[in-house]
C-alpha cells in the first residue's frame, strides 16, 4: 500500500501536496501532511458548515481560531473557556484517555493566559448494566478525577448520559474555564524574526504518534510494546507547567504560547507560524527526549504530553528559562523565527523537512461532503391513562439518566480554588464568584443525543436551549457558548446530514437568544461497524451574574407558604 | 489453597510519572546511582483449589481482564501451592 | 502576627489557606516556597493538594523537602503547625504525627461535606469551639484513611489528642459518618506537646458565607486567639 | 548496571481496601475461588555500579527511608547484576 494511504491520505490529498511542493515529500514532510490534513486537525468535513454559526457578540473579545475563545466580564477581567471531545482515546483506555482530555483542554486555557478555575465534562455511554460499559464509566470518571483533582481546578458541572448508542464509543468531552485579565491576553502566534523558540515542560517520548502510522513497517520489527498509542497524563507535571507558564506570563516578553496537543510539534509549530505568518526554524537535537533513538519523525508527531511552545523575545529566553528551572522543568530552545514561509526542521546537522506552513494550514483541504437531510422521526407516545403515576415516577428516579449524579460528582474536587459558591447537585448549572468582584459567572454542559437524533435541528436548538436555561434558572445572563459536536462516520451523506441540521439549529438559536459562539470542537468517526451514536452537540455555555449578593437565585423551594409557578407552555 | 503473585508492571516506553518523581526524590536525597525507577504492582491472591496448573490459568485470565490494565500494562503470574 | 504557607511542588489548596487568613482574616500572610529554609512566622500551615503529584504515596516526597526540615526545628520548638489534607499526610510521613493513611474505604476520591465532633477544645486550635461541637465541613481525598498500631490509638486517646472525629449531624459518632474508613473515626489529631494539628477536613473552604457555611471559622479563630495572647514559642 | 527489585507490601494486619475491592470485583467477575486480595508495590531500579552487596545495602536504605512506609508497610530488596 502506499504509503501516504498508510497515513490516511487519499490519493487526490497525496497528488495535491506533492503539486503544490513541485515535488515528492519526503517521510517525515508526508508525515507532517498526514497529521494536519486529518480529519481531527484539519475540520476538513466541517469547516464550510462551521462558518455559518455567528460568532460576534458584545462580550466576544476572542472567537473561534485561538486556543480558547474568551468573553469580556467587565473590570478588565475576562473568561476564557473551551470544549474539547477525548472520545476515541477514552473507548481504548478510559482513565488515561480522560486524563489526558483534561490535561489538554486545560494547556488550551493557560496558553491564552488565563487561569484556569474550573473544569466541566460531559460524558456519554452505553447502558450500565453491560460490564464494558462500567468499566468504561469508572474508568473514565476516576480519570476526570485523577487529572483534576491532582492539578487543583474544580470539577463543578457536567452532564452524562447512558444510552446504547454509546457502548461502544463513550463520549467524553471536557470544558475548562479561565481568567485573565485582558490587558495580558496572550495569543498562539510566532513574530519577530530571529525570536527564540522555546520547549518546556515534559521531555518528548514514542507516545501517540499519529495512528495511522501504527501499521507502518518500523512498527513490526521493533514489536508491539514499543509504541503505545495511548498516552499517559502526568497531572503534576502540568501543575508545575501552568504555574510556571503564568509566572513567565507575569514576567513578560512573551510573544505567543501554545500548548502541544494533537500532532505534536509539527501542528503547534505550524500554526503558530500560521497566525503570525513567520517562518520557523527548528533543531531536533535540542529537544529533551524521553527514550533514545528517537527519529525526527516520530520527534515531530509525538503526542506526548504536558508540553508549550513558546516564542520569546529575543534576549529575554534566560530569564525565562530560569522560571521553569524554579519550577524544575525543562526549558529549551529548539528554535527561532525567521522571515521566509516555512517549517525548516534540521536534525544531526541535515534539513529533514521545509514545508510552507500554508501547506500545512490553509491549505488543508476542505470538503464539501455530500449530505441527505434525516427525516424527523417521532418518539413513541404513551397514553397517559395507562400510566400509574406512583410506579412510573419511582421507575423515571431510577433511571440512570435522572437518577442523582453524585456518583460523579463526588469524585471530583468541586471546591479547590474557594469560588464554587454553587456546587454541582445544588443547581442546574453551578456558579463561581469572580474574587475581588461582586460577580460571578455560571457555567454548565447539555445536549440530548436522544432528541437530536429524532429531529437534528430542533435538538440542536434545544440543547443550546436548555444550557441557557441551566444558566438562567441561577440568574446568569449567557454572555457566549463552546460546543462539541459529536457524531459519526462524515463520509456517509446521513450522518453529514445530521451534522448540516445540526448546524442549522445551533445557528437558529444562538441568534434568537443571542448567544454567540466562540469556539468549539468536532469529532467525526464516533462509530463501530455500521453503528454510529447518536449525533450529540455538547453545549458549553459562559453566563455572568453581576452581583452575586442580590442577583444569584437559589434552585431549592425555600420557605414554607411560598407559591410554586409553572411557566411557559 | 495455593498463594498466586502477580506482578504488573507498565509496558516499556510507557510513561511512568511515578516513577520519574520518585527517581528526582532519590537524587535530592543523595542517591545519585540510581537512573531509572519504574513502578509497578504486586498483588498476593489466595486462592482455593490444588491443581496448580488450572489456577495459573485462572489466574491469568484474571489479570488479563482485571488486574493488569493489558493496553499499557504486562503482567507475570506465578502460583505456589 | 504572621502565617507562613508553605507551597510544596504540587499544593493546591495554598492560594486557599492563603486567600482566607489574607483577605478574610486580615492576617499578614506569606507563602514559603519548598526550597526555602530561612522563614520568620509564627504559625505555618501545611496546606491541602497533591504534593509531588502524590505519588508513592500522599506525602511522602514532600516530607524530604528543604522546607520540612525547618518545619521539625519550628515544631519542635513550640511553632503552630496546622496540616490540612495533604499537609496531614506529610506530617505523617514526617513522623511528627504518629499513623499513617491508607486508601479510602470506598477506594475512591471523595468530595462532600462531612460533620466533625469536636473532641478536645482545649488545643490552640479549637479554644473558640467547645467540646462536643458539631461543624460542618467538607472533605476532598482519596487516602484519608487514617491508621495506628492498636497502643498508639490508645495513647491518643488518652491524651486527648483526638482533636476531631467524623459524626452525623447530630453529633453521633457513626460507621455510616464515617467517609474514608478512619480507625476510631479520626478526622483530626495533634501532638502530645499540642502545637501540630493534622487534620483532613478543609476549614478554608468553609469560613465565607458566600461558600455556603463558616464553620471552619473557628479554627482559624483559635489560632489568632493564641496567637494574640503571645502564647506561642518562648 | 544492576538491577534492583523493592516489593513493597501492606503489614498483615493492615487493612488493605484496595485489595478487597478488587476481590469484589473478582468475585462478581466468577472468580469465587478466590479468597483474599493483597496489593503491593513492585519498584524496579535500574542502579550504576558493581559492588552487589553494596548496592542492596543502599536500597534498603531507600527502602526504609523513602519506598516504604514502615508505620504501614515492610519490604523485600533483590538485586541482581
Ligand atoms: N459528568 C458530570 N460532572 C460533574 N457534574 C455533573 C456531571 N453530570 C452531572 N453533574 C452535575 O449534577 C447535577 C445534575 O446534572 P444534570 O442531570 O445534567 O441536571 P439537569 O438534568 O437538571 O440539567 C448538576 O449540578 C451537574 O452539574
Amino acid at each position: 500500500m502506499a504509503k501516504w494511504r498508510e497515513m490516511g491520505l487519499t490519493d487526490e490529498e497525496y497528488r495535491r501536496i506533492v503539486e503544490y511542493l513541485g515535488r515528492e515529500p519526503n517521510e517525515v514532510e508526508l508525515g507532517m501532511c498526514a497529521v494536519m490534513w486529518s480529519e481531527h486537525c484539519s475540520y476538513k468535513s466541517s469547516k464550510i458548515h462551521l462558518k455559518k454559526l455567528p460568532t460576534r457578540g458584545p462580550a466576544v473579545v476572542q472567537g473561534p481560531g485561538e486556543n480558547a475563545g474568551v468573553v469580556d466580564i467587565g473590570d478588565g477581567l475576562g473568561i476564557a473557556f473551551k470544549i474539547e471531545s477525548h472520545n476515541h482515546p477514552s473507548a481504548i483506555e478510559p482513565y488515561q484517555g480522560a486524563a489526558t482530555g483534561v490535561g489538554g483542554i486545560i494547556r488550551d486555557i493557560f496558553a491564552m493566559g488565563a487561569r484556569p478555575i474550573a473544569l466541566l465534562d460531559s460524558l456519554r455511554f452505553g447502558k450500565l448494566d453491560s460490564p464494558g460499559v462500567r468499566h468504561l464509566f469508572t474508568g473514565v470518571v476516576a480519570g476526570i478525577a485523577g487529572y483534576g483533582n491532582c492539578i487543583g481546578i474544580p470539577t463543578v458541572a457536567g452532564d452524562v448520559y447512558f444510552q446504547e448508542s454509546y457502548e461502544e464509543n463513550p463520549l467524553v468531552n471536557a470544558m475548562c474555564v479561565g481568567i485573565v485579565e485582558l490587558s495580558k491576553l496572550k495569543k498562539g502566534v510566532a513574530t519577530g524574526v530571529g525570536n527564540p523558540v522555546l520547549l518546556v515542560g515534559a521531555t518528548t517520548g514514542r507516545d501517540g504518534i499519529h495512528g495511522a502510522t501504527f501499521a507502518s513497517e518500523e512498527l513490526s520489527h521493533d514489536g508491539e510494546d514499543k509504541r503505545p498509542s495511548v498516552q499517559v497524563g502526568d497531572p503534576f507535571m502540568e501543575k508545575l507547567l501552568l504555574e510556571a507558564c503564568l509566572e513567565a506570563l507575569e514576567y513578560g516578553h512573551i510573544v505567543g504560547m501554545q500548548d502541544l496537543g494533537a500532532a505534536g510539534l509539527t501542528s503547534s509549530s505550524s500554526e503558530m507560524a500560521a497566525r503570525g505568518k513567520s517562518g520557523i526554524r527548528l533543531y531536533l537535537d535540542r529537544v529533551p527526549l524521553r527514550e533514545e533513538g528517537m527519529t525526527p519523525y516520530e520527534i515531530m508527531l509525538s503526542e506526548s504530553q504536558e508540553r508549550m511552545l513558546l516564542v520569546v523575545e529575543k534576549g529575554y529566553e534566560d530569564e525565562i528559562i530560569k522560571i521553569f528551572k524554579k519550577w524544575d522543568l525543562n526549558a529549551v530552545v529548539v528554535g527561532e523565527i525567521t522571515d521566509g514561509e516555512e517549517i525548516e526542521v534540521f536534525f544531526g546537522g541535515e534539513c529533514v523537512a521545509k514545508l510552507p506552513y500554508r501547506l500545512l494550514t490553509e491549505e488543508a483541504p476542505v470538503y464539501d461532503r455530500p449530505y441527505v437531510i434525516p427525516e424527523v422521526t417521532s418518539v413513541q407516545k404513551m397514553d397517559p391513562s395507562e400510566i400509574e403515576c406512583g410506579r412510573a415516577l419511582r421507575r423515571l428516579l431510577q433511571n440512570p439518566n435522572i437518577a442523582r449524579k453524585s456518583y460523579v460528582y463526588e469524585q471530583y474536587d468541586h471546591q479547590v480554588g474557594v469560588n464554587t459558591v454553587v456546587k454541582p447537585g445544588y443547581s442546574d448549572a453551578a456558579v463561581l464568584r469572580i474574587k475581588g468582584t461582586k460577580k460571578g459567572i455560571a457555567v454548565k454542559t447539555d445536549g440530548n443525543g436522544r432528541y437530536v437524533y429524532h429531529n437534528p435541528r430542533e435538538g440542536a436548538k434545544r440543547a443550546v436551549l436548555e444550557t441557557a436555561l441551566n444558566l438562567a434558572v441561577t440568574g446568569a445572563k449567557p454572555l457566549g457558548l463552546t460546543n462539541c459536536l459529536n457524531f459519526g462516520n462524515p463520509e456517509k451523506p446521513e450522518i453529514m446530514g445530521q451534522f448540516v441540521e445540526v448546524i442549522a439549529g445551533m445557528k437558529e438559536a444562538c441568534e434568537i437568544l443571542n448567544i454567540p459562539v466562540t469556539g468549539g470542537n468536532v469529532s467525526f468517526y464516533n462509530e463501530t461497524g455500521e453503528k454510529a451514536i447518536y449525533p450529540t452537540p455538547v453545549i458549553g455555555m459562559v453566563g455572568l451574574i453581576d452581583d452575586l449578593e442580590t442577583g444569584l437565585i437559589p434552585m431549592a423551594f425555600q420557605t414554607e407558604g411560598d407559591l410554586i409557578y409553572l411557566l411557559g407552555e | 489453597m495455593a498463594i498466586a503473585r502477580v506482578i504488573v508492571e507498565l509496558k516499556p516506553g510507557v510513561l511512568d510519572p511515578q516513577g520519574e518523581a520518585i527517581k528526582n526524590s532519590l537524587h535530592a536525597l543523595g542517591y545519585e546511582e540510581v537512573k531509572k525507577v519504574r513502578v509497578g504492582k504486586f498483588i498476593t491472591l489466595e486462592v482455593e483449589g490444588n491443581d496448580l496448573k488450572e489456577i495459573e490459568e485462572r489466574v491469568k485470565e484474571m489479570a488479563d481482564k482485571l488486574l493488569a490494565n493489558v493496553v499499557i500494562e504486562k503482567f507475570t503470574v506465578q502460583v505456589e501451592g | 502576627m504572621r502565617f507562613g504557607v508553605v507551597v510544596f511542588p504540587g499544593s493546591n489548596c495554598d492560594a486557599d489557606c492563603f486567600h482566607v487568613l489574607k483577605n478574610v482574616f486580615g492576617r499578614e500572610t506569606v507563602y514559603i516556597w519548598h526550597k526555602e529554609d530561612n522563614f520568620d512566622v509564627d504559625c505555618i500551615v501545611l496546606p491541602g493538594g497533591f504534593s509531588y503529584g502524590d505519588y508513592l504515596r500522599a506525602g511522602a516526597i514532600a516530607r524530604f523537602s528543604p522546607v520540612m526540615k525547618k518545619v521539625v526545628e519550628f515544631a519542635n520548638t513550640g511553632g503552630l503547625v496546622i496540616g490540612i489534607c495533604n499537609g496531614f499526610q506529610i506530617l505523617l510521613e514526617a513522623g511528627l504525627l504518629p499513623g499513617a493513611m491508607l486508601r479510602n474505604k470506598s477506594i475512591n476520591f471523595r468530595c462532600h461535606d462531612v460533620y466533625l465532633r469536636v473532641e478536645n477544645a482545649s488545643t490552640p486550635f479549637t479554644s473558640k469551639a467547645h467540646e462536643g461541637q458539631v461543624l460542618k465541613i467538607p472533605i476532598a481525598h482519596g487516602e484519608g484513611n487514617y491508621y495506628c498500631e492498636p497502643d498508639t490509638l490508645k495513647k491518643l486517646i488518652a491524651n486527648g489528642q483526638v482533636v476531631f472525629r467524623y459524626c452525623n449531624s447530630r453529633g453521633e459518632v457513626t460507621e455510616d459518618a464515617n467517609p474514608n474508613g478512619s480507625l476510631y473515626n479520626i478526622a483530626g489529631i495533634i501532638n502530645e506537646r499540642g502545637n501540630v494539628l493534622g487534620m483532613m477536613p478543609h476549614p478554608e473552604r468553609c469560613s465565607e458565607k458566600i461558600l455556603g457555611g463558616e464553620d471552619g471559622r473557628v479554627i482559624w479563630e483559635s489560632i489568632i486567639a493564641y496567637l494574640e495572647r503571645g502564647a506561642n514559642r518562648g
